[in-house]
């Protein structure tokens, strides 16, 4: 048979397609953040242009459908999050295949070059949330052990964020007591089996490092339930959860990524893809021109900067009337 | 003929003249009955805690701490929300139909409270009211959809479980997830609300009271109407085993924080369930038509209203289920109710006994399965092994708690009795 | 053989039938049935295997509902839309695959739908009903505790036939009640059946056995092939009639082994078919 | 009325039971029964519901095992642990509930783990056969290839006694073949049986139609509450003595009601309890 | 009598005799009886086919390019590897057993042929044998726990969903993720292997001519044994249609890539299920143990070899599928069979038509069952919703799907024929 697409470069990229593959619900952020953003940046840059935006709830085999779909669909070009960064090599291969150009976003392709990865790094997130505790707890001169809360056994993601904090947490000199890697990032599954582990090692557990916002909460309510002090406990996500439990005293810190300058740096590139133009990257990984952006550890003390001021989280809903007191104490409002 | 008299003494209870029965009256009889139940698999549930005596004494040797108090109040309250959902599959299998939806309709449940009680400010009644509702709601349109068209409740509840999925993801919109203040009293009823000592007590001797009067007033009327009954001894023995058993465990459980608020419920809801399976009529109907349900049609069973009316159950209880869950994590977020919760509710019933073709089962199968499951998995989780290893040793130690009561069971059909 | 149903003498017509069609698929079950029962009347439906007694058993029923045609109960039009309708009536019906329960107690299949004190189901008095019924039918079941499964198939006739009579029918259809049960057994349901006719009960008893029949009917319908056949007084008519009836022709296998036999061994001829 | 075996005049025994006991939980349903069925010979177990005439049929057929008790079989002491055992001994049975699947068709049922080339199913031939078997008992079944479930009680049983005419059999065991049969039906199935006798299969069947026994019987087998009661010689016993047995008293409601109508109606006392 | 005739002419077939049978040949008869299945429910594949169809008109107008040939193309691969699963659940199916651990076997099965082929380099063929050997003694080691101890298949499979998804995970290892190289024979098959246009055509006519040999020798030998057949015209006519039809498909989908071979190999692996059920001994006794296992022994079925032999089928079949998911994605990972592909292989078949209770359903029912199921999820991938719509929608037209399906199915059970 023959292509049945046309390839990029070709025709109108004012009327351009383009698609946008996210990997999962499991986090909030992709639906939450990463679509709105990047669709009202290609709306900007070109109000005749289309996204065509697919999750994969978590399963590469569905990814692959789905990029097999928007090819047919004729997108002028692709930017995705895969599921596994490994497997993602066979979309790669088929969009090259058909002339469409693909950008990585957010996890790498390393065993076939994209056109280009915009990211941050999710190793580095995994080790700056740990490192963060660490220093605290070293600051706080406390003794004791850490829980370390992992994402899914099935998530490539994860898997990247466990070897982060492992980075930081083995050489840190506090004990590691035991790991749990939490099936489907499941927050009750976490609350589960952090509650074993306050029976186990009572009075042992100095924090927890924890893979997400979602774990993060599970783990909190689990020393709640318990009816112990909550340890500082870690985060990631920058949820709008996270960041109330951060104003009140119950989670140590989370993380934020810049979304914002992510996405629509990599809507950006897209448009450009789009057009028939090769953007040079700012630096190469993976053989694959790229763009890599810092994020933020968020703690109490920086909340307000990182998070309210530059427009993430809405003071409005961060104080619902169960965190006002908390708020005002943080000079939020 | 033999040496056996041809009729029955006259004074022979109603139910027992029959001369092909064999005695089974006195203490030797009853040693006798029990080989009989014993030989046709008849034991009911004692083959599954029999089971669960097992994984206990295993997991119990691997990691001294399974046992302690403190993890055996975990593991009751982990086992309540799932157990309560657990119980409406049980209504839903006892009719051989089967409800995939009841993880999404505890998820939307959660996200529903969560969302009226913390961005509506609603009052507490008001919420929970609603999340009941709901349930019932849900149940409602499942029961009338299979009456009307026929559809297979496994595809209806299927198209309910991607259905509702979605509608939490929308209900929990921007937010993503939402947390419940520490302070609101659900959390506090899921998290802190435990039975003080003296309450505890009581309550195990007034469940013992309460076992005594019902059999001996069972007893004497099935004496006074000339049918064979339990002796006072035997009524007797039974109330203070259960006066002991309870109050060991209660003593041991009190050892930690005790027993919770949220546990009594859930072991209240299975008590009410139990009531109405098997001394009410809708429950008579309910294992009719899960037996034969054409039977049921033709003894007059309104059957389309006793599948509403289960369907109805099963949905209630998951959302009832999904609301002490939400109170527990003191939060409801996207994957409130997602992953296993399905299967492990549709587990546990049948890990207790359910039979997933229709009339086979009872309300305690939801509560001893769901133990099962959360002793296994809480148990392992004590033990930090890799993923890896851990989900390989809970399927084997899974089927070997189960093999033991199909063993029993087993005999039991080639007796005739499927 | 037209049919010309005969008006029973005297008594008014508790239900009668005009007209039923029933097709399944490209099989017609019953074509044109005309039935009629009066008040204290025991008919005999009968016919070959095959021939749609059940199917009009199971139509006057409410289990499946007619093609076409009219039912007038007391007098009036019906339809019986369901079981639970044709109980409201007043009909109460036996059915040949007996339909309980097997998973139920022989108590919880005697009382299913007409439990005592629905909301605290009174055990003890539905067991106490219970033995009394069954003892009525003289049947051999050693415990009303057992579980249907658990019966003979005699055993299980008897709990369906008691059934029945619970609650008080108008009329009471019995689709070859007798069938598995043992000589004793019969003859009770055979007694049962007169007292139900003198207290004025009509009674629509199928069954294949002419001796039966001509023991207790006072009518006999013949179908054949999902027609009407005959109907005939019990007392007008042999059971060679009724046979060549059933059979569509005097020449018939039953005939013949009769005769065959006739010349050879014993004294039971008349009856020996049955 | 302790129970003799009568040893079959001349023919050499086929099946002998000795001592056979089955309970079931409190029930004791066999107690210590023997049996012995001679080559030619048709030997009818009779016997009240729930006697245990079908518990002994399924520990013929290797249904149930037998908690004690020996079986002989052409004179070799035998364990039937299977149905699929029973057949290879060559014991085929027609069983009171019939056991068809209800999903396939009557020739799928017919040939069910007896297909015609297994691994290319001859459903021509099958079908053939099929009509052949069927005409040949009188069935009225509209079409071969409608499902089980769709069929009448009587068109049922037809096809399971159909069923074990396939194969050879040495002994055809029939628990109530008749029961459900219409007139000339049942004619056909006696005719079988006899022709059955003169190939020389040995025959055990059970029915509660004193009429169908005495016709076709060489022996009769009283059983009673599990125990046996009786084995007698057909024409040296009258149906009274049979009924006597079955019941466990001379005086029993078929006897009264046999009376009470020998006063009053018809011609047909000996038999109108069958 | 009124005026039909008493005896048939003895020049009717032998199964056309009985006289209640109304007229049914001829064009009016044959249009009569359509109308006798529709009314009787007796439709076979037709409403599902009816739902299909309905699908496609709502997603085509919704978005122009699903109906694309290219689109189509992607379609009949994505339903391959799943389809194969869904297939060996049909079988299971049958004799109304379950296997809730395909997902994970295929998963184990696409983790050892990633390790097998990569990481020890072992040739294509012995990669394979390894796969289909592992499914079959997976299969072979349910059957010998089910038969043995009696645990119902619902536990031992969900253990083994629990063990072989840890195998997995193990087996993997630290990596994660393995790759299968683009130029591995595998890869090429499930992903770039197209039929050439001209032997698309061969095939075509091939199976046209095959349809038409099978009727006509079925006819003839009918015919020459005194039944009843079908005529000429009707065999000529059918194998004009399949003619016409896959003639059609087929030179539409080569407007793009094409038929793949895999799609060919799944519609090779359902002709062969549908000839082992419906044509052999062993299909036969398939259908009688799912219908009333207790008859089946009776008839001297070995049960046991049976249901021994489903579970190896199942399984085997669940490996295939994990081989070919494996080799369409070039890659093995964690993820491999995790997620919905239980659900969609068991809804496959039920959407299909295959009953929960054993005893009804074809091999057919996977086709279509994976069919609609894909064509709802590749319509809604190009529809760009947000996830929660995206699950809502899916819900609701899988529950519409299957309601005509259901609706014809009901008149069915209300003629007695469940
Ligand atoms: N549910 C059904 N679906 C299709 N055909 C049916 C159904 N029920 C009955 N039939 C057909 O209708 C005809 C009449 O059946 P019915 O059961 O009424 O016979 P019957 O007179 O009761 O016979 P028997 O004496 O054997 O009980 C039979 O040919 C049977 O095959
Ligand atoms: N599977 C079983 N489980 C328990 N009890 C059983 C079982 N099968 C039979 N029985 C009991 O054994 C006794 C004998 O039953 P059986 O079926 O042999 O009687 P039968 O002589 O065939 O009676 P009928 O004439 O009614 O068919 C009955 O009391 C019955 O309740
Ligand atoms: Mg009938
Ligand atoms: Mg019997």
């Amino acid at each position: 048979g023959s292509p049945g697409t046309a390839g990029a470069g070709t025709g109108d990229a004012s009327a351009a397609k383009i698609a946008f593959l996210m990997p999962d619900i499991a986090s909030t952020r992709y639906e939450l953040f990463d679509k709105p953003l990047f669709e009202a940046k290609i709306k900007e840059l070109c109000g005749g242009c289309t996204v065509v935006y697919s999750n994969a709830n978590a399963s590469a085999a569905k990814q692959q459908e789905q990029a097999n779909s928007a090819l047919a669909q004729g997108v002028k070009a692709i930017v995705i999050d895969p599921v596994d960064s490994a497997a993602a090599a066979t979309i790669v291969n088929s969009a090259k295949a058909q002339n469409v150009p693909i950008i990585a976003y957010d996890r790498p392709i390393p065993d076939a070059p994209a056109d280009y990865y915009v990211s941050f790094d999710n190793e580095k997130i995994g080790s700056m949330i740990a490192q963060s505790l660490v220093d605290h707890l070293k600051a706080s001169n406390v003794q004791g052990g850490l829980l370390q809360v992992n994402g899914s056994p099935t998530d490539a993601a994860a898997g990247l964020i466990k070897k982060g904090i492992h980075s930081a947490v083995d050489p840190s000199g506090f004990k590691l007591l035991a790991e749990f890697d939490t099936p489907g990032w499941e927050p009750t599954k976490a609350q589960d089996w952090v509650s074993g582990q306050i029976t186990q090692f009572s009075g042992k557990i100095a924090g927890v490092v924890a893979a997400n916002d979602g774990t993060a909460g599970g783990a909190i309510a689990a020393f709640k339930a318990a009816g112990t002090e909550v340890p500082p406990v870690t985060g990631n996500d920058a949820e709008l959860a996270a960041a109330q439990r951060i104003v009140a005293g119950d989670q140590y810190n989370t993380i934020s990524k810049p979304i914002k300058t992510v996405a629509e740096a990599a809507a950006q590139i897209a448009y450009s893809f789009a057009k028939g133009e090769k953007p040079a990257g700012k630096t190469t990984l993976f053989n694959t021109p790229s763009e890599l952006f810092v994020p933020t550890v968020v703690t109490a003390e920086n909340l307000k900067e990182s998070l309210v001021d530059t427009g993430i989280v809405k003071a409005s809903e961060l104080c619902t009337s169960a965190y006002a007191a908390a708020c005002a104490k943080a000079g939020i409002k | 003929m033999k040496n056996k008299t041809q009729t029955a003494p006259a004074s022979l209870a109603m139910d027992l003249q029959d001369e092909r029965l064999q005695d089974r009256t006195g203490l030797k009889g009853q040693f006798q009955a029990f080989l009989d139940r014993t030989r046709s698999g008849d034991l009911g549930v004692l083959p599954v805690i029999g089971g669960l005596i097992v994984i206990w004494a295993v997991l119990q040797a691997l990691n001294p701490i399974f046992l302690s108090p403190a993890n055996l109040v975990n593991l009751t309250m982990e086992s309540s929300a799932v157990g309560i959902i657990a119980l409406g599959i049980v209504s839903v299998l006892l009719v051989a139909q089967i409800d995939l939806s009841v993880g999404s309709v505890s998820g939307l449940a959660a996200a529903v409270v969560a969302v009226t009680s913390v961005n509506m400010g609603w009052p507490v009644w008001l919420v929970i009211l609603t999340t009941v509702a709901l349930g019932a709601a849900i149940g409602w349109i499942y029961g009338q959809i299979f009456n009307r068209f026929g559809v297979p409740s496994f595809v209806i509840t299927l198209a309910g479980l991607l259905g509702f999925l979605g509608l939490q993801l929308y209900i929990l919109g921007a937010k993503g997830s939402i947390n419940l203040p520490f302070d609101s009293p659900l959390v506090y009823f899921a998290q802190l609300a435990f039975v003080p000592i003296w309450l505890s007590y009581v309550l195990v001797a007034g469940a013992a009271a309460a076992l005594f009067a019902t059999d001996y007033f069972h007893s004497r009327a099935r004496r006074s109407a000339g049918l064979s009954a339990m002796s006072m001894q035997n009524i007797a023995l039974r109330a203070i085993l259960l006066l002991v058993v309870l109050g060991v465990a209660v003593s041991y459980l009190n050892q930690s924080r005790g027993v919770g608020w949220m546990f009594i419920f859930f072991i209240a809801l299975t008590l009410i369930l139990n009531y109405l399976l098997k001394r009410t009529k809708w429950g008579r109907s309910v294992y009719a038509v899960g037996g034969n349900p054409e039977a049921a049609r033709r003894a007059g069973i309104n059957v389309k209203v006793i599948y509403t009316s289960v369907f109805i159950t099963c949905s209630t209880l998951a959302a009832v289920g999904g609301l002490l869950g939400a109170a527990r994590l003191a939060a409801a977020n996207q994957g409130s109710g997602t992953g296993d919760v399905n299967l492990n509710a549709i587990a546990a019933a049948v890990i207790g006994g359910t039979s997933l073709f229709g009339g086979r089962g009872s309300a305690f199968a939801a509560i001893l399965g769901i133990i099962v499951i959360q002793s296994i998995s809480s148990g392992l989780t004590l033990l930090n092994l890799d993923s890896s290893f851990r989900f390989m040793v809970t399927g084997v130690v899974l089927l070997l708690a189960v093999t033991l009561d199909s063993v029993s069971r087993r005999s039991r059909s080639s007796h005739g009795r499927a | 053989m037209p049919s010309e149903p005969i008006a029973a003498a005297g008594s008014p017509q508790l239900l009668s039938l005009r007209g039923i069609n029933k097709s399944f698929g490209a099989v017609a079950a019953l074509m044109d049935i005309e039935l009629d029962v009066a008040e204290g009347e025991v008919v005999a439906v009968v016919g070959d295997n095959g021939a749609g007694k059940s199917t009009l058993v199971k139509v006057l029923s409410g289990v499946h509902s007619a093609d076409s045609g009219t039912i007038a109960f007391e007098g009036r039009e019906v339809t019986i839309s369901s079981p639970a309708a044709a109980q409201h009536l007043g009909i109460a019906t036996v059915f040949q695959d007996l339909a309980l329960c097997d998973n139920l107690t022989v108590v919880d299949n005697l009382f299913l739908g007409r439990e005592i004190s629905p909301l605290r189901l009174n055990e003890v008095d539905m067991e106490v009903r219970s033995w009394e019924l069954l003892r009525q039918l003289s049947a051999k079941i050693p415990s009303v505790r057992t579980p249907i499964a658990a019966l003979s198939g005699g055993q299980r006739q008897t709990v369906a036939i008691a059934r029945s009579l619970l609650g008080d029918p108008k009329i009471v259809i019995l689709d070859e009640p007798t069938a598995a049960l043992g000589v004793a057994q019969t003859a009770e349901v055979l007694n049962l059946v007169e007292r139900l006719r003198e207290r004025g009960h009509g009674v629509i008893m199928i069954s294949h056995n002419m001796a039966d029949v001509k023991a207790v009917a006072d009518r006999v319908v013949v179908l054949r092939l999902g027609r009407n056949n005959g109907d005939f007084r019990v007392r007008d008519v042999s059971t060679e009639d009724i046979i060549a009836a059933i059979t569509g022709a005097t020449d018939n296998v039953v005939s013949r082994r009769s005769a065959a036999r006739g010349t050879g061994q014993g004294p039971t001829q008349e009856t020996d078919a049955s």
